[in-house]
C-alpha cells in the first residue's frame, strides 16, 4: 500500500529531516511512528500526502508513484488518504459539521449521504453537541476530534494520523484507539505517529522508530520505547 | 470541474457572511473606485453631448453677388439640397441681412448709416453636418457662377475641431486611466482579501479538494463583490448626475453654456452596464487569478 | 509609552519584511490614488493659471467721440491711470483703428470702402486688473466729457467669470472627490492588511504588550507606505505632467490654446507635498486606526 | 497567589465551561489541573490571564483583584504571569529567537539583556539549532518548547502551562518538567494542565481535577486517575 525506497529529505538550512528512508507497509496493516520530538515522524506524513517532495528516492502509495503524479491528480490521491494533522487544519470559518462535510464535498458526495454520514461521525467522536461550534470556540481535544472525523469520514484507503490524542486525556485517547482499530479492521491501512506510550504498548502493533531522521527500529508488534 | 451548484452557493454565501470583515473592504473599494470611473464616463458623455451642439452650430456662408440672377440662385439652393453633407441651409435676403448689420453695429450709428440695402449681399447660411466637413463644402462653391465670397471663420471652426477632439482624446484618456486604477485598486483588495484566507486555501487543497472547487465559490465571491460594488457605485453616479443636474437647471442664464453638459438617462444607464461590467469581470477574474498563487500546495 | 527606538525600527523593518504581500498591496493602493489625486491637483492648476491668463485678456473700448478734444482726451488719459483697478490701456488712434477695421473686413470691400478714416473714433482699451471689476471701471467712463461710448462685451465678460468660476468650483471639488476617495482606499487597504494579522495582535497582547507598543510600529509602518506611496505617485505625476508638456509645446499651432494650462515646476512640487502630506497622514492614522479594533482582547 | 471566589463561565450557546469555581493556590506551589477533554481546564487559564471574563465571581491574582484592573493595567498582570498556550500561540513571522525575544521587549528589558538571556532559555529546551526557524518551520514539539521558553524567559511570578507536553515525546516531556519543576523551586507559581498521567504520577504535586466544569478532587501529592 506504501513503499518508500530510499527517500532522503532536507529542508532549508541543511536540516535532515529524512534520511535514506525505505519502508513497506502493506494493505490493512497498522502502523505506530514513534521518535522524539523533531525526528522526521510528520514529514513522513507530508510526504506521503505529496504535501512535500523528497528530495531523492521514490515513494508508491496505493501502488502509483506519487513522484510521477501530474498536479492535477493529486487532489485524486489525498482524497483516497486521510489525514489528521497535528495542528489540525481545520477551516478556521467552517464549524465542526461543516469542517467534516467538506471532506464529502470534495468528492462529491450527495446532500442527502452527508447530512446522513456527518452526524453519524460526529457522535462516534463524541462531537454531537458541538457540531455548530467554530474551531475558535472549541478546547484543544475537541478540535483534535473534528480533525479525526474529517479523516475518516469519507472512507479513505489509508488513515494518517499524526498525534491524534495529543490533546486528549488518556480514556478518550482509548476511545479514539478503539475507532482507530475499528477503521482498521474493516480495511484501511493506518499509520500513526505518536508519543503516547502507553497506546503503543497496549495494543502491540507494528511499531516504526526514527531518530534524527534514519529509520531506528522496525518491529511487528513492538512496543514503544526499546528498553520498556 | 463538476462542481456541485448546491454547494457553490452554500459556500460563497457563507464565505461572504463569515468573512464580513474581508468581504466588505473589497465591496467598498470596487464602490469607490468605479465611482470615479462612473463619473468620468459621464463627464465625457456630457462633454460629447456639448461637443456635438457646439460643432452642430458652426455654419458657413455663401455670400451671392449683388447682381446673381435668379438662376444662379436656385442652382446653389439645389446642390445644397443634394449635398449628403449639409445638414441644414437658409437663405437670408437682402433686407434680412441689412437688418443683422444693423443689429451688430446698433451702437455705432456712423458705420450702420453708412450703408444701404442694395448694397448688402444676400447668402446662404450652411450648416453642415460635420464640423470638419465646413472646408469641403465651402470650396464646392468658390467658383459657382453667382458666388462673391464664401465665408467660413476659418480659424474659430479650425480651432472649435482641434479643441473639441483634444477634450475627447483628453477625456478619453482621463477615463481609461481611471478605469486602469480603479481595475488594479480592485485586483489589490481582492489579492489581499484572498491573501488574508492563503491557509485556509492550503488546508482545502490537503484535504482533497481540485483547483475549480476550491476557485469557483471564490470566483463567484468575486462576481458578486463586483456586481455589488458596481450596483452601489451606479448608484452614487446616478444621484450624483441628478444633484449636478439640479444645480445646473436652477442656476442662473449665464451658465447657459453648462446645460451643454447635460447627459441624458440613456448615457447614465449606459455607464450604468460598463460599470457593472467592469465590476463583474475584475472581480471574478481578479478572483481567479488572486487564488491561483494558493493553489500551488 | 516608553517604547524602545530601536526596537519599532527593527520590528517596522521586519514587518515589511516579512509581510510583503500585504505592505506592497497596501503600497499600490497608496500610489495608485494618490495618483489619481495628483493628477487633480495639477489640473486644477492648469486651469487656474490658464483662467488667469484668459481673465487678463478681457479689455473693454472707451470709444471717444469723434470730436473730443485734446484736454478730454488728457483727462481720461490721467484718470485711466491713477485708477488701481486698470492693469493696463493703451490709446488707438483714428488711423489704428482705420487699419483694425480694414483688417476686419479684409474681405467685404463693399464694407471696407464705406467708411474713412475719420469716421472711425478713437478708442482707449482698457485691461482691468480683475475681470470682475470691467463693469465697474467702465461705468465711471461713460457720463465722462468726451467719451462716445463704452463698449464691453458684456456677454462675453460675464460667461467668462462664470465659467472660469464654475470650473474652479467643478475641479476644487473634483480634487476633493479624489483625496476623499484616496483616503478612504488608503484606509480600507491598511484595515484590510491589520485584519489579516489580527490574530498576531491578540498573541502580542496576550504576552503582555501595551497598546502603544503594539501600535507605533504598525503607524511607523502606515507611515512608511504612505511616504513610500506618495513618492511613487509623485513620480508617476511629475513623468506625466513632462508627458503632456512635451506633447503639447510639439503640437500644431491651433492648440495654442492649451498651451495656457501648463503648470510649473513649483506647481509640481507644491502637489507633491500635499501628496507626501496625505499619505504620511492617512498612512500613520489610518494604521493607528486600524489596529485599535483588535487591541481589546 | 491565585484565588477563585464562585466563579462561573459559561459561553455563548449555553456551554459551561466553569461552575461555581473556588480555589486557592498559594505562592511557590505546583498545580496539575487535570481533567477530560472540555472540562475546563483551558478556560480557567484564559480567566487568570484575563484572556476572558467570567460572569461571576472574582478572580485574585498576585493579590489583585482582575476583575477590577482597568485594561491599561492588563499588560501589567499579563507581565507577571508565563503562559504556554495549548495551541503555542506564536508570532507566524518571527523566528523561534524572535518570540522568546519578544516577551522580554515587551517589558523593556535592554538589548544587552536579550542578547543574553534569550540564547539561554533556548539551550534550556534544547531549540539552540532553531533559533533562526519561523513556526512553520519547526515540528509540533520544537513549537511547544518555543512557547514554553517564551512564557518564562521574563522570570514570571506565575507560571500557567496548558498541556505544555501534548506534543513531546516521554524523556522530552521528562526535561520540560525537570526545568518547570527547577523554575518553580526558584520561587515561581506553577499551574499547570495536562493528560499525562505518567508525569503527574512521577511528580507527586497538588492536583485539582475538573469535570464538565465542576472542581471534583483536590488532592495534595495526588495522582492522575482518582482509580489509578
Ligand atoms: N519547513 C521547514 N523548514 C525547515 N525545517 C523544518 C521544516 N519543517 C520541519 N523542519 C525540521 O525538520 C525536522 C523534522 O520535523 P518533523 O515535523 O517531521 O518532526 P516530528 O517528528 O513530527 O516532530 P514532533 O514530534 O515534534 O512533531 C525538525 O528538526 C524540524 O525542525
Ligand atoms: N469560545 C467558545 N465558545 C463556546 N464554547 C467554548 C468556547 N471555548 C471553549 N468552549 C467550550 O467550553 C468547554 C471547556 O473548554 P476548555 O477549552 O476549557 O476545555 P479543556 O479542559 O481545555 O479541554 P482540552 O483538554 O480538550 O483542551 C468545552 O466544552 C468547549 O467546547
Ligand atoms: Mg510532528
Ligand atoms: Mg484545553
Amino acid at each position: 500500500m506504501i513503499r518508500l525506497r530510499d527517500v532522503n529529505k532536507t529542508y532549508k538550512g541543511n536540516v535532515v529531516a529524512l534520511r535514506d528512508m525505505s519502508i513497506d507497509i502493506a494493505k490493512q496493516e497498522f502502523v505506530f511512528v514513534v521518535g522524539p520530538t523533531g525526528s522526521g515522524k510528520s514529514t513522513l506524513i507530508r510526504l506521503l500526502i505529496k504535501e512535500e517532495k523528497p528530495d531523492s528516492g521514490r515513494i508508491w502509495v496505493a501502488g502509483k508513484d506519487i513522484g510521477q503524479l501530474s498536479s492535477w491528480k493529486v487532489p485524486l490521491l489525498r482524497r483516497n488518504i486521510g489525514c489528521v494533522f497535528q495542528d489540525f487544519k481545520l477551516l478556521p470559518s467552517k464549524t465542526a459539521y461543516e469542517n467534516v462535510a467538506f471532506a464529502l464535498e470534495v468528492i462529491g458526495r450527495p446532500p442527502h449521504v452527508i447530512r446522513q454520514q456527518v452526524p453519524q461521525v460526529l457522535d462516534l467522536v463524541g462531537l454531537t453537541k458541538k457540531r455548530d461550534h467554530f474551531p475558535n470556540e472549541m478546547s484543544g481535544g475537541e478540535q483534535q476530534r473534528v480533525s479525526i472525523a474529517r479523516a475518516f469520514v469519507n472512507r479513505p484507503l489509508i488513515l494518517l494520523a499524526d498525534e491524534p490524542t495529543g490533546n486528549l486525556d488518556p480514556s478518550t485517547s482509548v476511545g479514539i484507539m478503539r475507532l482507530l482499530d475499528r477503521i482498521n479492521r474493516t480495511g484501511t491501512t493506518v499509520v500513526m505517529s505518536t508519543h503516547d506510550s502507553s497506546i503503543v504498548d497496549t495494543m502491540r502493533r507494528r511499531v516504526v522508530e526514527l531518530d534524527r531522521g534514519v529509520l531506528v527500529r522496525d518491529q511487528a508488534r513492538g512496543v514503544y520505547g526499546v528498553n520498556a | 470541474m463538476a462542481v456541485n451548484l448546491e454547494y457553490v452557493f452554500r459556500e460563497t454565501v457563507s464565505n461572504l457572511k463569515r468573512n464580513v470583515s474581508m468581504a466588505s473592504a473589497a465591496l467598498l473599494t470596487v464602490a469607490v473606485s468605479l465611482t470615479l470611473v462612473g463619473g468620468a464616463l459621464l463627464v465625457k458623455k456630457g462633454v460629447e453631448r456639448a461637443t456635438v451642439q457646439w460643432r452642430g452650430n458652426v455654419e458657413l456662408s455663401i455670400f451671392m453677388k449683388a447682381d446673381a440672377s435668379q438662376p444662379e440662385s436656385e442652382a446653389i439652393d439645389r446642390q445644397l439640397k443634394s449635398m449628403p453633407e449639409v445638414k441644414d441651409y437658409r437663405y437670408v435676403s437682402k433686407p434680412e441681412a441689412f437688418e443683422e448689420f444693423k443689429k451688430i453695429f446698433a451702437n455705432e450709428p456712423d458705420v450702420r448709416e453708412s450703408l444701404t440695402v442694395e448694397q448688402i449681399p444676400p447668402s446662404y447660411r450652411v450648416v453642415p453636418r460635420e464640423a470638419e466637413q465646413t472646408k469641403i463644402v465651402g470650396e464646392r462653391f468658390e467658383n459657382t457662377a453667382g458666388v462673391f465670397r464664401v465665408s467660413y471663420a476659418k480659424e474659430e471652426v479650425d480651432a472649435l475641431v482641434s479643441v473639441t477632439n483634444f477634450l475627447q482624446i483628453m477625456l478619453w484618456g482621463i477615463a481609461a486611466v481611471l478605469l486602469a486604477a480603479a481595475s488594479l485598486l480592485i485586483l489589490n483588495t481582492i489579492r489581499m482579501a484572498i491573501f488574508a484566507r492563503r491557509r485556509e486555501v492550503a488546508v482545502m487543497k490537503l484535504v482533497g479538494a481540485t483547483n475549480w472547487f476550491i476557485r469557483i465559490p471564490f470566483m463567484l465571491e468575486g462576481l458578486l463583490q463586483g456586481l455589488v460594488g458596481a450596483a452601489l457605485a451606479f448608484g452614487v453616479v446616478w444621484i450624483g448626475r441628478d444633484l449636478v443636474q439640479d444645480r445646473v437647471a436652477g442656476a442662473r442664464n449665464d451658465i447657459q453654456l453648462f446645460k451643454q453638459f447635460l447627459v441624458t438617462g440613456p448615457d447614465v444607464m449606459t455607464t450604468g452596464f460598463v460599470l457593472l461590467g467592469v465590476g463583474v469581470f475584475v472581480g471574478t477574474i481578479g478572483s481567479a487569478l488572486a487564488v491561483r498563487r494558493f493553489l500551488d500546495v
